[in-house]
């Protein structure tokens, strides 16, 4: 594509950065929201050179600014490959929850390698790693939450960027954005919701829905998990359900492994 | 429907009539229509002061406006650039010259550091002025003694430049300024005509360099000198204007209060975020104050009496 | 004030004949919680029947037909010339809001000390507060209601016209011409001594029935005094910082405002979005440093708004006793058990 | 006659997933011709061990972006098999509908964004934007449609949050029912565009004996459960699937192949007409007719053309299911939920293929063993049947290694292979 005219904001030349798309373990749902994103697509593709795009084009090539990554590592080639991509890239964004957190692919590591190659191939061998985030191998510059990213939100990073604007996320929980769109409060309804504590910016995506939250962006800022856990015990959920939503797409690992720790049932290991 | 079921306004305001006329309105408190209304204004010149702070000079472009707007040193503006941001900064120029300003702005986020990517021309939305500002007719015929640190300068050199238009009704005019270090120092190219305008001035830095031939350490040890320099009577007949980062004005007013110097004739501004300006979105609020409406500027006893806020 | 009365099936006619030429918001029943007990909302209603008249307080307030969680305060053309600014106060069609709480009404009355009474009127809010018809309905207290405590159980003025239940027949307050008219389309009567005395008598049987009360007698002192005290951490401790309270509060005005450039460059957007004293960043500023970095000191603050600094200027409380605030916490902090604390009357 | 020709292509673009092509003939001899699936495994089937009923359609939709409301779906239905439950037929009429527009979707994708490309001379869907922007805009607004009305049924178009085990946690507006019906007749002009832009392509004529797979329709054209069946006439029941399936493990694939009467056999939406073709909606039938398209077809392209066929399909029939919804008064949108011991199937038919969830409970309903069987990898050791005949066939012919190549290619992408999916 080409570049066309400078474009200005204010008077202000901005830059059209060259960007690339790549993947690792991952369901490639992410990227696909960019392509969802019908209305926009245009507009987008005037602001960034999109000059990378395994999902969506034949053409590639190895000069880009903005390296926008997807999935989690689970293999060492890949550990090779998301080195290659760093050392190219001005800046490494992490899109969406598999490589922020890892995802739910991390769920994998709750059991022995040994025994989840069996349990899937058999005696076949199979190469695999524990599953890590992408900040694990690499320096990450930005974060892009969500299991899919929300593309507004996106959308709005992307802009910000373009613009020169500092890309902030909000640091307040999920509830904020839910009691806004006038939803009724899961609990309410008898449902567990990770809403209290999860970080803000999908606008309440699933609780909107009467589904309650699970925690795919991750904590938000000076999440109070304790009382969280305390609160869903009095609304009589199990162990197993908080276990279930805190360890569902890694954002919460920290938590899950202590509440796994703490608890007597140890459901990785029985398997 | 029928006609007369429909809700009749009776003493109801009409609303539509407010917005038509709104951008031919000229600035009135409390007006409805002054709430989102921005004077239109040019970026007419770009200073470059240091590495983080510019001197921009900002003309609003209506020349009828451009007069009405009046403002008190110490008091704020909002400065908006549309989808990038808008935030309250001190009017660092002088009264006089009425909507006509300068503003001296740090690069410190989104806007602050967009507008240090923009050129001359560029236009820019003012609201305001709002807040309170240094009590300067009460001062006549005292001393005054004006502190700054770091950034504050910038609201301070609103009322050195009220104490240089007014010069003769003030007796002595001091200012202390301390800095991180000289590269960090601003307005120098002012400072001779400051000092030619019969004004006090003294200038520590508290990291020098290799150049610098001044004192060195805060501004307190400037003030412990004066202490020393000047008389027990002198301090009974000054009023102080203190701006700076919250530690600095807190040993600052305090080391005044001993010298006897009331509380209330020290006065100090803070700084919060803040959205409207006009007492509504409470992001400045102090305790229960407003930074906006009942500060930015107040009397040292006020500040004392107010829970958090320093 | 007039009063009339007017019998009970009256009051369908008068809703048709509100509704047959007005946009009508009215309380409905959104769903069932998990007790069963239904879960109550004000929605756009065409139907008498769609009502539900007796409702419990609303889990959201009326609050967002005034004052709208999320506003767009301006929008912006831009190109290479420049940028036009453009303001829009969002202004409502005239509407009718069927079957306020005494508590909302006086919410309303609050906000419309800051928001319109102050150096600079809110035209956003005063727009659509001004083009409202409101009818007011009274109300049967729930546990969590202490409304009482804080003088809001009754609405003297803010409505235009309020309906009471006396038993047979409906007793109507009213205050706007407006209502009056409205009123000359049903069958009513001068009220006599007999409802007089029906409406004392709900009256004192509605007080009897509050069970939560919050004790106000020298509470802006007693908060000064107990700043530093460590019930506030306890309660920290509990608080999720979720902003939920403020959201649903009848009265929490304070907001965020954020401006966005459209993906095409060509617009830009300046919003406005309801805010929480209760969030980590409520009062960080520029820089980075933030003035309540901690839980408890942000809840604290809440509660100071409310209890202390708005008496300070206005000599009321910012608070009308709904309860909305505890009921909507998960973590069961709720306002007559904060005070309480505070007072050392707990435990 | 030309003998040498060697086609190297790693990570084939615009298909979901890491996959390589490798063709080598050396004096006319086939040496190599290889469809390998590099994608990493994630391990679903082992992560699920332990988990509650309630994670297994939320997790496992995470297999596949494109195709998740079919996972969940798939997921779902697998869970209820277990439990007893039979959804009520409005949840069946809401999750068919749902159904519908994932496959519009994800058609209109794979035929516009992925496929068209190759026809056209581009490398991707961007150049068209310039070149054929009326091309562009059309596919937008099919998708777009397709996408909102996934939004307003399942909650959102990827990893849905409405469809749960039991039924829906909520029901759309039917105001906004009233609305996409509207909307869908527009589409319905947009889709004979699309049948006129593809009748101007060049579809490869090649054709290779295949089985083919699918659901079985009893009264309609099968999306969900039912019984199992295939061109070399096996038929089975649905909890049979193993048998329909026969998975096994390979040196060349991260992914499982199967295989069923022959060596391979193929699923997707040209296996779905093969053995389903009368019970198509009429208007979908005669799309279908005007391309030559009609059972039993082995040429592997015509799947693009077989995909055009469906998306005419789903909309007509979601336009009937519309009016049958807007008829009916909503009952409740949720059935609970009890769990019992036992094991549940779900067959699903998603865009690619028939999809299989299998779910082992213990009594307190925690998952024991899991089982899904994704379409794609059904079809890879078709598609590398498919490649070697290919190779050898137009290398004898004396074609260009870069057209061998691009015929490669185009021949996975025809099968719209998600490989990640296939790799789960
Ligand atoms: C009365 C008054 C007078 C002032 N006078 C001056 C002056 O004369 N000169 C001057 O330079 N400054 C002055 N200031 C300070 C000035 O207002 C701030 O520097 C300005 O608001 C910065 O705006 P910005 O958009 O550039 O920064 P922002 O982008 O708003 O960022 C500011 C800080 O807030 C943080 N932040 C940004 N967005 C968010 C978010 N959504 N959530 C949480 N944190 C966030 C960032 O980390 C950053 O550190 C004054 C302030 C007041 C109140
Ligand atoms: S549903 Fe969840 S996010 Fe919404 S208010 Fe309740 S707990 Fe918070
Ligand atoms: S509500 Fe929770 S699980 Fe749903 S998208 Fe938002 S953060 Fe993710
Ligand atoms: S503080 Fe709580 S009780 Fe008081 S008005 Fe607000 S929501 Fe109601």
């Amino acid at each position: 594509m080409d570049a066309g005219p400078v474009r200005t904001y204010l008077g202000v030349p901005l830059y059209r950065p060259k960007v690339a798309f790549f993947e690792f373990s991952s369901c490639e749902g992410c990227q696909l929201q960019l392509l969802n994103n019908e209305s926009a697509l245009l507009d987008f593709l005037a602001l960034v050179e999109v000059v990378n795009f395994r999902e969506a084009m034949k053409e590639k090539a190895d000069d880009y600014e903005i390296a926008f990554v997807e999935g989690s590592i689970t293999r060492s080639d890949e550990v090779e490959r998301l080195k290659d991509i760093r050392s190219k890239a001005k800046i490494l964004v992490a899109l969406g929850s598999c490589a922020c957190f890892g995802g739910v692919n991390q769920l994998k590591n709750r059991f022995s390698l040994d025994w989840v190659k069996k349990e899937v191939y058999g005696n076949s061998p199979v190469e695999t790693e524990p599953v890590r985030p992408l900040e694990d191998v690499v320096k990450v510059d930005l974060k892009i939450f969500g299991c899919p990213v929300k593309k507004e939100e996106v959308e709005r990073i992307v802009t910000n960027i373009a613009i020169g604007k500092a890309v902030v996320h909000p640091k307040y929980p999920i509830c904020t954005e839910c009691k806004a769109n006038e939803n009724i409060c899961l609990f309410d309804l008898g449902e567990p919701c990770l809403g209290p504590i999860t970080r803000g910016g999908c606008d309440s995506w699933c609780p909107n829905n009467r589904f309650g939250c699970w925690g795919c962006r991750g904590p938000a800022e000076d999440a109070n998990v304790e009382q969280m856990k305390k609160i869903m015990k009095e609304y009589g959920f199990s162990e197993d359900t908080i276990l279930d939503r805190l360890e569902c797409f890694g954002g919460f690992s920290a938590f899950a492994d202590a509440l796994r720790k703490s608890g007597e049932k140890n459901r990785g290991t029985s398997a | 429907m029928s006609a007369e079921r429909r809700i009749d306004l009776d003493n109801k305001l009409k609303f539509t009539d407010i917005i038509s006329e709104a951008p031919q309105k000229q600035h009135r408190k409390s007006d409805l229509s002054t709430f989102e209304y921005t004077y239109k204004a040019e970026i007419t010149n770009i200073h470059r002061l240091t590495e983080m702070e510019n001197l921009y000079r900002i003309q609003i472009i209506d020349t009828e406006e451009r007069r009405q707007f009046i403002f008190q040193p110490g008091q704020f503006l909002m400065l908006e650039l549309p989808g990038i941001g808008e935030a309250p900064f001190s009017i660092s120029s002088s009264p006089a010259r009425h909507g006509d300003v300068e503003l001296c702005i740090r690069k410190a986020g989104n806007l602050t550091n967009f507008l240090s990517r923009v050129g001359r021309g560029t236009h820019v939305g003012i609201r305001g002025p709002f807040g309170t500002s240094f009590p300067m007719e009460k001062m006549h015929g005292q001393n005054i003694l004006l502190i700054a640190g770091g950034l504050g300068l910038a609201p301070l050199r609103a009322a050195i430049s009220y104490a240089q238009d007014n010069r003769s009704r003030f007796n002595s005019v001091d200012i202390i300024y301390g800095a991180k270090d000289p590269s960090q120092l601003l307005f120098t190219y002012q400072y001779e005509m400051w000092r030619a305008d019969d004004i006090g001035l003294s200038i520590i830095v508290d990291k020098p360099d290799l150049l610098w031939k001044g004192p060195v350490g805060l501004v307190t040890k400037i003030l412990e000198q004066m202490f020393s320099e000047r008389g027990e009577t002198f301090f009974k007949s000054t009023y102080a204007i203190v701006c700076g980062p919250p530690v600095m004005f807190k040993f600052v007013c305090n080391m005044l209060n001993q010298k006897d110097i009331p509380m209330q004739k020290m006065f100090v501004s803070l700084e919060r975020r803040m959205h409207c300006g006009m007492g509504k979105c409470c992001r400045c609020n102090v305790g229960s104050t407003y930074t906006c409406l009942n500060g930015p500027v107040f009397d040292y006893w006020t500040v004392m009496n107010l829970k958090e806020a320093i | 004030m007039i009063f009339r009365v007017f019998d009970k099936e009256e009051l369908k006619r008068l809703f048709d004949i509100m509704v047959s030429g007005n946009k009508v918001v009215g309380p409905v029943e959104i769903a069932r919680d998990r007790n069963g007990k239904p879960l109550f909302a004000f929605n756009e209603v065409d139907s008498f029947n769609d009502m539900k008249l007796d409702y419990t307080t609303t889990k959201i307030p009326a609050k967002r037909y005034f004052l709208p969680f999320k506003e767009d305060l301006a929008t912006f053309n831009v190109d290479v010339d420049g940028w036009q600014k453009k303001v829009d106060y969002n202004i409502n069609e005239p509407f009718i809001f069927f079957g306020l709480h005494a508590c909302d009404i006086n919410a309303l009355n609050k906000l419309d000390k800051v928001l319109m009474g102050s150096v600079y009127p809110m035209p956003y809010y005063a727009a659509k507060r001004k083009n409202m018809f409101i009818v007011g309905i009274d109300c049967t207290p729930q546990p969590y209601c202490f409304c009482r405590s804080m003088g809001t159980d009754t609405a003297l003025h803010g409505f235009d016209m309020f309906i009471t239940d006396i038993g047979e027949r409906y007793f109507v307050e009213i205050l706007s011409a407006t209502a009056y008219n409205f009123l000359k389309g049903i069958r009513t009567a001068e009220p006599i001594e007999a409802d007089h005395i029906h409406y004392m008598k709900v009256a004192s049987e509605k007080n009897k029935k509050f069970t939560a009360h919050v004790d106000t007698t020298d509470l802006t002192k007693i908060l000064d005094m107990e700043f530093q005290s460590d019930v506030w951490k306890q309660w920290g401790e509990k608080c999720l910082a979720c902003g939920s309270c403020s959201k649903v509060c009848p009265t929490c005005y304070c907001y965020g405002v954020e401006e966005t450039v459209d993906i095409n460059l060509r617009g830009a957007k300046k919003t406005k979005m309801l805010y929480s004293c209760n969030l980590i960043d409520f009062a960080q500023v520029a820089g980075g440093h933030n003035f309540r970095p901690e839980r408890h000191v942000r809840l604290k603050y809440r509660y100071y708004h409310k209890h202390r600094g708005f008496v300070e200027a206005y000599e009321e409380s910012l608070c009308v006793g709904c309860g909305r605030c505890g009921e909507a916490c998960l973590a069961n902090i709720t306002v007559p058990e904060v005070i309480a604390s505070v007072r050392g009357e707990e435990n | 006659m030309k003998v040498d020709c060697n086609i190297n292509i790693h990570h084939l673009a615009r298909v979901e997933g890491h996959g390589n092509i490798r063709i080598k003939i050396h004096d006319g001899e086939l040496q190599e011709a290889k469809w390998e699936v590099v994608e990493t495994p994630r391990f679903f089937e082992a992560i699920l061990v332990g988990k509650k009923w309630d994670n297994a359609p939320w997790i496992c939709g995470r297999i596949c972006g494109i195709c998740s409301i079919g996972h969940t779906l798939a997921s779902i239905r697998a869970v209820e098999n277990a439990f007893g439950i039979t959804p009520t037929s409005q949840t069946q009429k809401l999750r068919l509908l749902l159904k519908h527009m994932e496959t519009l979707q994800s058609h209109i994708l794979h035929l516009y964004f992925l496929s068209a490309p190759d026809f056209l001379n581009a490398g991707s869907v961007f150049p068209l934007i310039k070149s054929h922007p009326d091309i562009v805009i059309k596919a937008a607004g099919i998708k777009k449609l397709a996408n909102d009305m996934c939004d307003c049924i399942g909650g959102r178009r990827m990893h849905p949050t409405r469809p749960v085990v039991g039924g829906f946690t909520m029901l759309p507006d039917k105001k906004e029912l009233i609305k996409f019906r509207e909307r869908l007749q527009d589409v319905i002009n947009g889709l004979l565009f699309t049948a006129e832009l593809f009748r101007t392509f060049n579809i490869p004529d090649f054709v290779r004996e295949t089985e083919f797979v699918s659901l079985k329709g009893d009264e309609n054209y099968p999306f969900i459960g039912g019984g199992l069946i295939s061109t070399d006439g096996v038929a089975k029941k649905e909890q049979e699937y193993k048998q329909m399936t026969n998975e096994y493990i390979v040196s060349q694939s991260t992914s499982k192949w199967s295989r069923l009467s022959r060596r391979s056999f193929a699923v997707g939406a040209l296996a779905r007409i093969n053995n389903n073709f009368e019970f198509l909606h009429p208007a979908a039938r005669e799309v279908s007719l005007s391309f030559g398209l009609k059972p039993l077809n082995h040429n592997p392209y015509m799947n693009n053309i077989a995909q055009l066929v469906e998306c005419v399909h789903v909309v007509n029939e979601s336009l009937g299911l519309i009016e049958e919804l807007l008829d009916s008064e909503w009952t409740e949108p949720r059935q609970e939920v009890v769990p019992q011991k036992g094991t549940g199937v779900g067959a699903v038919e998603v865009p690619r293929g028939i999809l299989y969830h299998c779910y082992e409970f213990d009594e307190a309903g925690h998952i024991v063993k899991c089982d899904c069987v994704i379409p794609t990898s059904q079809n890879h050791a078709n598609i590398q049947h498919d490649l070697e005949e290919l190779a050898v066939r137009y290398a004898s012919e004396g074609m260009k290694d870069r057209n061998i190549g691009l015929l490669a290619e185009m021949l996975v992408r025809s099968y719209d292979p998600c490989i990640s999916c296939s790799v789960h």
